[in-house]
């Protein structure tokens, strides 16, 4: 997988701690699909050290260009916000096995928490060109934080929000949003990402009404090529092997994953 | 750096260019060049082939192998530390038998040099796996890890008492004529003590250093991050302590030295050499810089060319006095 | 962290705040607070002052002070490092006559918290400084500094041998009934040995960790940067040693901990404090920010606010098991 | 010594790796005096950990600035170049002695070698103030390195310059165009600040011609108070004590300097 120096075009900030950045990356773009991830070097110097792992926002493959939707948590996230246009920015990339985009049905219900919204964007964009429909269900703090709207509007997927301070849509759980207003009869296929505990709902769920379906994990990463054996965790199927986040996922079947 | 001139780089003066000769003879173990990827950072190659000539890298050294299977420790495993990282995976690696019959023949068809890295609970695991491999050619040497700090049985023990690195070494030399390079643990109070064992052992050569062993707690859960508590410490962190033990063993000990611990760039590749390696290791600068291997091989190229030094024998052990 | 609400702090449910209690017991020694500043960061007290009430820090720990004054090692001295320094600075300063007669009295004067540190190259030395310091009441503590790694005599011989800690401790104890500290180094094999010895000597409390033995290469002279040649490490880059080291103490030996190594933040000081210190000790994030010492006793009572948590007791120790 | 955070109002790189910062900072300018230095956070992370030394290069009371000129030399210096107008530095200062700003007789001569020229503009704008003739020699590898010149033209200095390449100026080194255009019997004060070889052939100048003066030095720091005693350098004065160049420096006695 490549190591580009992208060139960074627009790099702006979407809400009061995320953050979205667009640079150009052919190489990156030309492989890439819904579920990977690039690994980023925020800085030069040598604290922080490590890369960081940011999901494919959204590729424009024509352009050649990668966006990221990343939320300020801590020091690495913090410097990357000091990449300027026309600056470049270190990534390693595309990296991990993405969802599957050839998914059984034509219903596509995709559950996202907070900033683990961003890999399903590119997921609905991909999934609405070959035509399936696309119901994204997402939870946030407040109304500020659901940046993206207009994205989803533009690609033609169905939106439905849930805040905790219910500035918008649902007052509450994303996934009291589910039980609510989703018929599991018409759901042929579940994709989420987002905090654990609300994967954990989704996987309840999921295996309640039977319906097949992906997650996309997180651990904490060195070298995100699989040689490190880093980011280990446990899924129900192997035995005793843990798998490694960044080779064999970010994405999991639903119904393989302890939470 | 030195300058490009009409495709050929040139020294300081602009005359023209010695030829430089990057290959280094460590004990009985002849490299094209100085710079390996230390155990555990680089899997068994495959995993950084799109990044790397992995053939043109001086010796993979592979991550570390045991006699049976292992599972390595719960997560979470590493954690970022200023300016390095911790680990504690716990030697999970498919057993020498897989190693020799799935990921050596892989390895040598692509032409890679290989080191095998190899850790055990007792000195008879070490002799037992020494004499599976023993025979395989292919292999360039063993890198004996008596230092891994991760793991309960075996580990510490075997790299912080000189008596048992001399017998260890001893015993593993009695069963393979690979040469047998002991990687030295930083946790002790003399290294030079140890890298004496080892060489009375009959070592060919030693590695150093191993990870420092340290740990990191998570204050919200109030309870250590990584599963297995400890884990080894590495990255620039960790630079000066390698460099001073690398001098320290490099002034009195006649044995070569295979140097690493925090190397990121030539810079630093050229400070372990003059305190005295011969051959330099890259670990954690990898996850940072999947190509470093090669930028090092590029920058010790420029500047030995800048300098007109023909080998690097010529500044080894240059600060050491 | 805790929220301002009309002037008060309130705690996270919002209920009125507990009433916090800063002071901790080291041993027979009571600080108002937990937070020390390091020996030879800080000089005697009054460089600092433009940037802190110094007579609000938990203690102060003066410079590493000798029998007979001492001009210290040739420059350099100090070298950046990833994420942390090397000093070997040589224990310059003016003998513990001077300090007594000088530097004590300006120091009380301003009612500053001190702990005296010490160095000697024998058993004697360090016998004849306490005798001279014993009866000075407003020693708070004798910081025993069995670690420097930079002097040629003493230094790491007193504090990398069992045998020898706990000899020094037990003499140092006879002479004077000002508590004694004795300051680890970690450049051991075996840290709870050596935390053994010194209680075994009579040691009220240990202090840890000293700096690590590092050193840097200057590429460009081909020789060492610090005219010492070899430096202590300090800084973040040590702070996870520094953990393992007390965790590992902590876990086993019945002595309080005076824990310090790479402490920049309130978060770092909770770490030691997690891991079983009972004070903490600032060094070279001082020269990073000069109101470390403060900052950090403003974040601690923040988070016992909002954490309920009325002593450091309840959570001394927590990520030990 | 106050630590401020200081609000940027100019940041502009005015030479190939040389800068210039200005930034209000209300205490420190009030208290500055010439040769004195700052001690800055280039960064927020851990690496590079120490604050960088950088002369006071020239203050405005009434405003409350001070201004930088600095040199890329490496990391820190590089990192530096990335704070933003509008941004805050974290500075500690004014540390050290500065220079005597009441020498002796009416005229005075300053030597600067490269970036070392920095801490002798604001003694020349202090000192024409006080209504001494002031003369700088400048020597720099090319003429686009001569940065001070608007500024020393404006305080009302005369400047010479030297460059390597004889861009502007003598043709070679500043100590020749000393030797060649200064008449030693028209100097009564020396000041100067530029690399160690330099600077001992202006000490050796001033002994030969006794003529009084000053150097300002350089040595690695940690804390910037005198409490680390890292900065210690022999001079020939003392003894056996090492004069710390932090807190009895950086200014010292042109004729005790061992170089
Ligand atoms: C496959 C994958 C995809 C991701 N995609 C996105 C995304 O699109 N947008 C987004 O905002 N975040 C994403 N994350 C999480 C993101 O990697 C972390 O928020 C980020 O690494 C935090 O770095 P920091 O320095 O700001 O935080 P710190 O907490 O200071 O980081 C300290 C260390 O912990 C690691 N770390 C901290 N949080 C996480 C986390 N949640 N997952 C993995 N490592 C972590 C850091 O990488 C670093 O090594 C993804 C994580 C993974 C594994
Ligand atoms: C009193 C004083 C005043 C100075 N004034 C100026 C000025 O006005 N303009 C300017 O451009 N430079 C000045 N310098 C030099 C400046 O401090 C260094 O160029 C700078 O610290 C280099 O940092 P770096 O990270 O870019 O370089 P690196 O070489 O990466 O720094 C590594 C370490 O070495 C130290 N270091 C490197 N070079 C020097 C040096 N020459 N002096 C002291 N420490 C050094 C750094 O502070 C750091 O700790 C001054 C130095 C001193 C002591
Ligand atoms: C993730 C990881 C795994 C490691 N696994 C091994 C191992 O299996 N055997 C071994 O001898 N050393 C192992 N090491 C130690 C490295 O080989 C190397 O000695 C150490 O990391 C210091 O070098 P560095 O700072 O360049 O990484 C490992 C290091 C890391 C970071
Ligand atoms: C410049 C410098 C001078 C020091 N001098 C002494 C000393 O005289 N005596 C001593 O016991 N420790 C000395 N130390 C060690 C510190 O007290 C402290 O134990 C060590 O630096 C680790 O803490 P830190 O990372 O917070 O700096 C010195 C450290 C530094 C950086
Ligand atoms: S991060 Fe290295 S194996 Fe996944
Ligand atoms: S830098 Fe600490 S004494 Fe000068």
């Amino acid at each position: 997988m490549p190591l580009e120096c992208g060139l960074v075009i627009e790099h702006q900030q979407v809400s009061r701690d995320m953050y979205q950045i667009e640079f150009i990356s052919p190489q990156i773009a030309a492989l890439c699909e819904p579920g990977q991830f690039v690994h980023v070097k925020v800085n030069a110097s040598n604290s922080p050290l490590l890369r960081r792992p940011l999901s494919i926002y959204d590729a424009d493959k024509r352009l050649g260009s990668i966006t990221l939707l990343y939320k300020v948590v801590g020091e690495g996230t913090k410097l990357l916000t000091r990449i300027r246009t026309k600056e470049h920015i270190d990534v390693m990339g595309p990296l991990g096995r993405g969802f599957n985009v050839k998914p059984p049905g034509k219903q596509v219900l995709m559950i996202g928490g907070g900033v683990g919204i961003a890999p399903l964007i590119y997921l609905a964009r991909v999934l609405t060109k070959h035509h399936y429909e696309v119901k994204v269900l997402h939870g946030a703090d407040s109304r500020r934080n659901l940046v993206t709207l207009e994205k989803l509007r533009s690609i033609g997927a169905e939106f439905l929000p849930a805040t905790d301070d219910g500035s918008a849509g649902h007052k509450g759980l994303v996934t009291e949003l589910l039980a609510k207003k989703i018929n599991p009869e018409e759901i042929d296929y579940i994709y989420t990402c987002g905090p654990d505990q609300m994967m954990a709902a989704v996987a309840e769920y999921a295996f309640n009404y039977n319906i097949p379906g992906q997650v996309s994990l997180e651990e904490h990463m060195a070298c995100g090529v699989g040689a490190c054996l880093g980011c280990a965790r446990k899924l129900k199927s192997t035995d005793e092997e843990l798998v490694k986040i960044c080779k064999d996922g970010p994405v999991f079947d639903i119904g393989g994953v302890e939470f | 750096m030195s300058i490009m001139m009409g495709g050929t780089l040139m020294n300081k003066a602009g005359t023209s260019p010695v030829n430089i000769d990057l290959s280094v003879q460590l004990g009985p173990v002849k490299l094209p060049n100085p710079i390996t990827v230390a155990s555990g950072t680089f899997g068994y190659g495959t995993e950084y082939e799109d990044y790397l000539e992995i053939n043109k890298i001086g010796a993979v050294i592979v991550k570390g192998t045991t006699l049976e299977p292992r599972t390595g420790n719960p997560p979470a495993r590493i954690i970022e530390t200023p300016a390095g990282m911790l680990n504690a995976i716990g030697l999970e690696n498919p057993g020498i038998e897989v190693f020799l019959k799935k990921h050596l023949p892989h390895l040598k068809k692509n032409n890679i040099n290989v080191i095998l890295n190899i850790a055990g609970n007792c000195v008879d695991d070490y002799k037992k796996i020494c004499s599976i491999a023993d025979g395989h050619k292919e292999i360039l040497a063993i890198e004996l890890n008596i230092s891994c700090p991760n793991v309960a049985k075996g580990g510490l023990q075997f790299g912080t008492d000189p008596d048992t690195v001399e017998q260890v070494v001893r015993a593993v030399k009695g069963e393979t004529s690979i040469p047998i390079i002991p990687k030295l643990s930083p946790n002790v109070t003399d290294i030079v003590q140890i890298a004496e064992a080892a060489k009375a052992g009959g070592a060919d050569a030693v590695s150093m250093i191993n990870t420092l062993m340290g740990m990191a707690v998570d204050i919200k859960n109030r309870k250590p991050v990584l599963g297995n508590i400890f884990g080894g410490l590495s990255g620039p962190a960790i630079k000066p302590v390698a460099l001073r033990m690398i001098y320290q063993v490099y002034k009195v000990v006649d044995i070569p030295i295979l140097g690493g611990g925090g190397i990121m760039t030539y810079e630093d590749a050229l400070e372990f050499i003059m305190v005295g390696a011969t051959a330099i290791s890259v670990g954690t600068g990898l996850f940072v810089n999947p190509r470093a291997p090669q930028d090092i091989i590029d920058g010790l190229s420029g500047y030995m060319i800048e300098n007109d030094i023909v080998s690097l024998e010529e500044i080894r052990g240059a600060a050491v006095r």
